[in-house]
């Protein structure tokens, strides 16, 4: 029973995140609703007992991806504050007809897919599938290459941000130096 | 409900809720006396049990001065300035909390009137608990950053933009050096690693681990923004950093989360590098691991004060260029070497004392020179200068 | 001891400046301050590069008596008038040739005080002639920046003038100290 | 950075414009502290105004009074016996170990050594203390030096008791600069921040350790040999082809304190027995005169310039006070660098708000 | 080449020699632990501190037979009032740089044992917050009657009278005087001997030189010499100005 009401807590949790992170007038009350979305998340990871990702939830975007959005609002000045621009909600009846349609056209599969949990006993194997260890070996052998290619990727969008922020050619970087 | 469950967790994690805010209180009065003596001064000796009826007072060697803290903490009137928005000035030193208290449950403490079940409770994150750490340790960024954000003044947001930076770029090394412990053990979970170091094989006995040892130590005193790195609240700068604009309880808290988390990060190193609660009498009465372990923890607080009465501050750039250029080439480089060293272990046959000292002595070299070379490059022209004398 | 510095070359080339030999020090006309300063600096055998020290100081009218030999060399005293003027005064050192102190004066008068600023050439005197303008009122020509250094800027008047008067202390406090000053002021002249 | 922020030496006030970290404009603000010390002197005699030389650099005021005591020597000549003028050099050298090792302490406080190195140098410092309280009754404010001598002997036993202290004061140097000197951080910090060019040290009248620090061999107690400095034999530390910044002016100040050690040593061995004050008259009223003072003072050159008009009160009496001159060239230091580099560099230039402001 | 940490560990061992020297070598540790005692038995004036014998209301260890604080006046043996050295010549107050001590002289004057009698101060108060004990009054007092106290627990929660210390508060003995500076409370009794003597003798010689005088103006025309000699001898009977030019070659020792 427990873990029922313990699902309802930490889905109502997430679902209130999500919409203070839409709502909120200030963008930094609005990444920080966003974080405890994240949180709600990751502990209905937990309740599946698929812990790593929970984890990997936390790790990845809580951490850095929460503090990513906030250094680019201190970054980017005139975002807050008084005199931060109004986005004008004009289109707003046609953009909640599109979501509303997205949103149907992705849960009716998943509604069908439910397996139909008769007997919890088998929580153990799964426990054992989704261990550190068994992940590992999957990522090593069968998917080795996809590893490889987004290792590549996400180097390139690396020193592609550098050199975006840096200006272009690291020649202006040397004048701040003096 | 059943009580049975809440019974044990309760059993787990209630005596840590006792023993570290002890300790806590403990440390501050420990740090204040040693700070003092290492300056050549007595230190807090005046707080005592006030016995008006004898007219003198029992000083006991100040012993006094974390409990007068504590309640002074609590009267002292807590000012929110205007500016700050309230609800974010309030949650900060929280959140700052909730991530150190959270980490200590995952330590391999293994309180001897638990049983195995217990046990079990207790480390219910038994797989990922070293991923879980470092994840949950990032949170406290996050509370240093509201803090810094909700005070609306110009040197709290300098203080809260210098943590970020700061605590950002050091938990790279920390990972990093935690992963050369994982790579060999094998395995995430706490207790597995403290089993691994049973019987004096610690970590930090071989060339990799000692060197990861040293940079995890040293990035961990950056996470906590311990002494030579308490850059994000430097007096002689920006007075007092994120936490300018706290005062009463929730400056305590932040106090409280400071330390709590210098334990946690300190637990680590210990349950990674030095062997959890191995020490000459665990085998024989498994009880002994609980006090060995907190020891160790002691000896790692006790370096951290040390630290501090000693070294000066380290400036933004360099604080950066150090975790970036420094401590981050090393420690992947450590990274090789470990699983070299382990597969040239378990992979051959012929391994015999011969190739470990062989290995061995390399790998201290490689990583020494390396360490040479890096700052060498680093640290160009800063060396000590030779002056003339005029008649 | 540093040998003293011989004054009679400077006097050829600049005739504008004359020597008072009773205070050995060189005044120096107003026109003339700059052309003189960056010779004295530049010169090889003065290279007076370093300023030490520069004062202002108030004179006000007042009759000295002095011993003077008149004609049958008899000493008997005089009184002369002195006239009322503002003196800044320039002590120069040579870093180079560790030769002593040079004094250079700049007369004005007392009313609307204007002289010649010397920063341009020595930036030691920058500070010290914006601290003799606000406590001198004394206008240097050509200071990169002439305000207040120590009083604060709605201060008037300036206090180092010998006929300088206090305003009125309004966070004055009774205190017993005070019957010790009103008779020192009343009219007890500090023999 | 207002004026009480825990790391301006005193009411100092620096307008710092800031753009990120690094400094783009500074604008120096004195006279928090201002009390118009020359406008006292002119309504008191000339002894009255020699305790008031001591509220001028609090930190050395035996120096004070000494700049102060040679200026009115040349204005009357006075003849100052021999044991006076050793006893001068003697506390002319212990104010300058007191005034290095509190710098190097508060220099390093500022580098966010937490007091330590500041606490050692205070323990020292106070050995030092009790010696100028023995001879003069007071510790910090000593009102010791008269024109012509000194107020009084010291008291026996004396000599040997600073004799011992200089002896043990090596020890504690070298104790100070193992724990400074090498280490790595404050190298990285202080090298290569806040430096100071040679020709602009001397254009803008920068004197003391600073100025020797910035490659210029200028040392008033070579120049000017007052007292009896040319009886002893010691050397003068500059760092000629160094860039001037505040690695080399911390470790100026290092050396110079072995220096002061070499004179003390050689003037306790050269001191006998004998008078100490010449023979002043006991109403010090010099004929209409001016005369231009100036010593060694541990901060740079002190100079008082005199204006005697006949009366016992001096016409005009001015102080070169060495910290407000070095303050010129702060802004030129500042610029371009990090905040927390122009705190330190305010450090290195060793003010104290009691002589600036005057 | 050096390790890569030398120079910090280097001063972390000097640190720690600090730390273990502090408990044992007493040459590191020489801060001294200030009595601690609530203060309501703080009193009400400044004067109204223990008076005599040095004692001060708490035993403190850091005042040397050296130091010096605010002045005070010295009386020799006997009942304070009349043995007062003190006779309000007014130099102190005038030459006093904070300008903080206040004379007002007496009308009447008093008997001094063995000497003439003299003026004293009727009200003497120094202003304790305004002095900066910086000894001028000391020097330039010609009669020894004000020396430097070394008391310094003066506090008093009263700003305004409170710090103002009648003359009844400054009157010290003479043995107080020897027993806080014993030194220099010997060097100025020795002085002052020194000058009596030094008196005496010229006060003999002058005596003999008149006596010489007299005989030879007897010598020489004995009746009208004598008439005129004895008035002579009598007007210049000590006026008071002598006193001043007394203290002018007083000082010019």
């Amino acid at each position: 029973m427990n873990e029922v009401t313990a699902f309802w807590i930490l889905a109502a949790i997430a679902v209130i995140g999500a919409l203070f992170a839409i709502r909120k007038r200030n963008l930094v009350h609005g990444v920080f609703s966003l974080l405890v979305f994240f949180a709600g998340l990751a502990g209905l990871f937990l309740l599946l007992l698929a812990e790593f990702i929970a984890v990997v939830q936390i790790l990845v975007y809580a951490g850095a991806v929460g503090i990513l959005i906030l250094f680019a609002i201190m970054l980017t000045d005139r975002v807050t504050g008084k005199d931060a621009f109004r986005v004008t909600s004009r289109g707003s009846f046609w953009g909640t007809i599109i979501a509303a349609s997205v949103f149907l056209v992705l849960l009716l599969p998943t509604i069908q897919e439910i397996p139909q949990v008769d007997n919890p006993s088998n929580s153990e194997e799964i426990v054992k599938q989704s261990t550190v260890k068994a992940l590992g070996k999957k990522l090593i052998h069968p998917y080795v290459i996809t590893l490889e290619i987004l290792a590549l990727l996400l180097t390139a969008a690396l020193i592609g941000a550098v050199t975006a922020a840096q200006g272009g050619h690291p020649a202006k970087k040397k004048i701040s130096i003096e | 409900m059943n009580w049975e469950l809440i019974k044990d967790i309760l059993l787990a994690t209630v005596p840590l809720l006792v023993i570290f805010p002890t300790m806590f209180a403990l440390t501050t009065w420990v740090e204040r006396k040693a700070l003092a003596r290492i300056q050549n001064r007595i230190g807090p000796n005046k707080v005592g049990v006030p016995m008006s009826r004898y007219g003198g007072k029992l000083s006991l060697f100040g012993l006094g001065q974390p409990a007068a803290d504590g309640i002074k903490m609590l009267f002292k009137e807590n000012i929110v300035p205007t500016g700050a928005d309230r609800l974010f000035h309030l949650l900060a030193p929280i959140l700052s909390l909730i991530p150190a208290m959270l980490v200590l449950c995952f330590l391999p403490l293994n309180f001897p009137w638990l049983t195995d079940e217990q046990n079990s409770v207790k480390a219910f994150m038994l797989d990922g608990a070293v991923i879980f750490f470092f994840a949950i340790t990032g949170l406290n960024t996050l509370a240093v950053f509201m803090a810094g954000w909700a005070s609306r003044n110009k040197y709290s947001l300098l203080g809260g933009m210098r943590a970020i930076a700061q605590m950002v770029s050091y938990e790279i090394p920390l990972v990093l050096s935690a992963v050369v412990v994982v790579m060999t053990v094998g395995s995430l979970n706490a207790g597995e690693i403290a089993k691994s170091q049973d019987g004096w094989n610690w970590f930090v006995f071989s060339p990799w681990g000692l060197a990861a040892f040293i940079i995890f130590f040293i990035a961990s005193l950056a996470e906590t923004n311990r002494s030579p790195f308490d850059l994000p609240e430097a007096e002689s700068e920006i007075i007092a950093g994120y936490f300018t604009e706290y005062s009463g309880f929730k400056f305590a808290l932040f106090f409280l989360g400071e330390y709590i988390a210098m334990f946690a990060i300190s637990g680590l190193a210990v349950t990674l590098f030095l062997g959890a609660g191995d020490g000459p009498g665990a085998e024989a009465y498994p009880s002994l691991k609980v006090i060995w372990f907190l020891a160790k923890i002691c000896v790692l607080i006790g370096i951290m004060i040390w630290l501090r009465g000693t070294l000066p501050r380290l400036r933004v750039d360099q604080l950066m260029s150090f975790a970036w250029k420094f401590l981050m080439p090393l420690s992947i480089l450590n990274i090789f070497i470990t699983g070299f060293a382990w597969h040239a272990e378990n992979n051959n046959e012929e391994y015999g004392f011969t190739i470990k000292a062989i290995i061995w002595t390399a790998s201290l070299l490689i990583l020494y020179l390396t360490a040479k070379g890096l700052d060498k490059v680093n640290r160009a022209n800063i060396k000590p200068r030779t002056y003339q004398y005029g008649e | 001891m540093s040998q003293p510095i011989d004054h009679e070359a400077i006097i050829q080339r600049f005739s504008g400046s004359e020597w008072d030999d009773k205070f050995c020090a060189l005044i120096v006309p107003l026109s003339e301050a700059t052309a003189l300063a960056k010779w004295l600096r530049d010169d090889n055998d003065f290279l007076l590069d370093y300023c030490s020290n520069v004062t202002g100081i108030d004179y006000l009218d007042r009759e000295i008596k002095e011993k003077v030999e008149n004609e049958e060399g008899k000493m008997e005293t005089v009184t002369r008038i002195d006239p009322s003027r503002i003196e800044v005064v320039y002590h120069l050192y040579s870093m180079e040739k560790h030769t002593g102190p040079f004094t250079i004066k700049q007369l004005t008068e007392r009313n609307n005080p204007e002289v010649q600023s010397l920063t341009p050439i020595w930036r030691s005197c920058e500070l010290q002639e914006r601290e003799i303008f606000d406590l001198f009122g004394v206008n240097f020509i050509a200071h990169p920046d002439q305000r207040r250094i120590l009083m604060w800027d709605e201060f008037e008047g300036h206090p180092m003038r010998k006929d300088y008067v206090e305003p009125f202390d309004y966070e004055w406090e009774p205190t017993p100290h005070d019957e010790i000053l009103d008779k020192h002021q009343r009219g007890k002249v500090i023999v | 950075m207002g004026p009480h922020h825990p790391s301006t030496h005193g009411v100092f006030r620096m307008d710092v414009k800031l753009d990120g970290e690094t400094v783009v404009d500074l604008k120096p603000v004195f006279g928090y502290l201002h009390r118009n010390h020359e406008k006292i002197a002119e309504n008191i005699s000339y002894l009255a105004s020699m305790p008031f030389t001591d509220r001028l650099d609090y930190f050395n005021s035996m120096t004070n009074n000494w700049a102060y005591a040679i200026a009115a020597e040349k204005l009357v000549e006075i003849e100052v016996p021999e044991r006076a003028e050793y006893l001068r050099v003697i506390m002319a050298e212990l104010t300058r170990l007191v005034n290095h090792i509190s710098l190097v302490g508060f220099f390093v406080n500022d580098l966010g050594a937490l007091g330590t190195p500041l606490l050692y140098a205070f323990r020292e410092r106070e050995k030092i203390l009790d010696l100028f309280e023995q001879a003069s009754g007071a510790r910090m404010m000593c009102n010791y030096l008269r024109f012509g001598g000194l107020r009084c002997d010291v008291p026996e036993g004396w000599l040997k008791r600073a004799r011992d202290l200089v002896d043990r004061f090596p020890k504690f140097l070298d104790e100070y600069e193992q724990l400074l000197c090498e280490n790595e951080i404050i190298l990285s910090r202080t090298q290569g921040v806040g430096t100071l060019s040679r020709d602009l040290a001397i254009s803008a009248g920068v004197t003391g350790p600073m100025l020797r620090a910035s490659g210029v061999n200028y040392d008033i107690r070579k120049v000017d040999q007052y007292g009896i400095y040319n009886r002893f034999k010691f050397r003068v530390p500059y760092s000629e082809n160094n860039v001037g910044d505040c690695y080399d002016r911390f470790m100026i100040r290092m050396l110079e304190m072995r220096e002061s050690i070499e004179i003390l040593k050689q003037a306790l061995d050269g001191i006998e027995e004998g008078p100490v004050m010449g023979n002043a008259g006991k109403v010090f009223k010099p004929k209409p005169a001016e005369a231009y003072g100036r010593i060694e003072s541990p901060k740079g050159e002190l100079g008082f310039y005199l204006v005697a008009d006949g009366t016992p009160k001096p016409y005009r009496f001015r102080v070169r006070p060495p910290s407000f001159i070095n303050l010129t060239v702060l802004r030129d230091m500042c610029i371009g660098q990090q905040v927390a580099d122009a705190v330190i560099i305010l450090g290195s230039i060793d003010i104290v708000l009691g002589e600036v402001d005057r | 080449m050096n390790l890569l940490g030398a120079g910090i560990l280097k001063g972390m061992a000097v640190t720690l020699k600090n730390f273990i020297g502090s408990y044992f070598d007493k040459e590191r540790l020489n801060t001294l632990e200030y009595m601690w005692q609530n203060d309501k038995s703080l009193p009400k004036r400044a004067g109204d501190y223990p008076k005599e014998e040095g004692e001060q209301l708490r035993p403190t260890t850091t005042v040397t037979n050296y130091s010096r604080n605010f002045p005070m006046l010295l009386h020799d043996d006997g009942e304070p009032m009349d043995t007062i050295r003190c006779v309000a010549c007014q130099i102190c107050e005038r030459e006093c740089p904070p300008q903080c001590i206040y004379i007002e002289k007496s009308d009447d004057k008093k008997e001094r044992p063995g000497g003439k009698p003299q003026f004293y101060p009727a009200t003497f108060d120094i202003d304790v917050s305004v002095c900066m004990s910086c000894q001028i009054c000391v020097e330039v007092c010609p009669f020894d009657a004000i020396v430097m106290n070394s008391q310094f627990e003066l506090s008093t929660p009263d700003r305004f009278n409170g710090l103002l210390l009648k003359r009844g508060d400054l009157l010290k003995s003479n043995q107080y005087y020897h027993k806080i500076h014993p030194e220099e409370a010997a060097d100025r009794d020795k002085r002052i001997a020194d000058d009596k003597a030094a008196k005496e003798a010229k006060k003999k010689a002058a005596e003999a030189a008149k006596e010489a005088k007299k005989k030879a103006a007897e010598a020489k025309a004995k009746s009208e010499a004598e008439a005129n000699s004895k008035e002579e001898s009598k007007d210049p009977s000590e006026p008071p100005q002598t006193s001043t030019e007394h203290n002018k070659e007083e000082n010019t020792e």
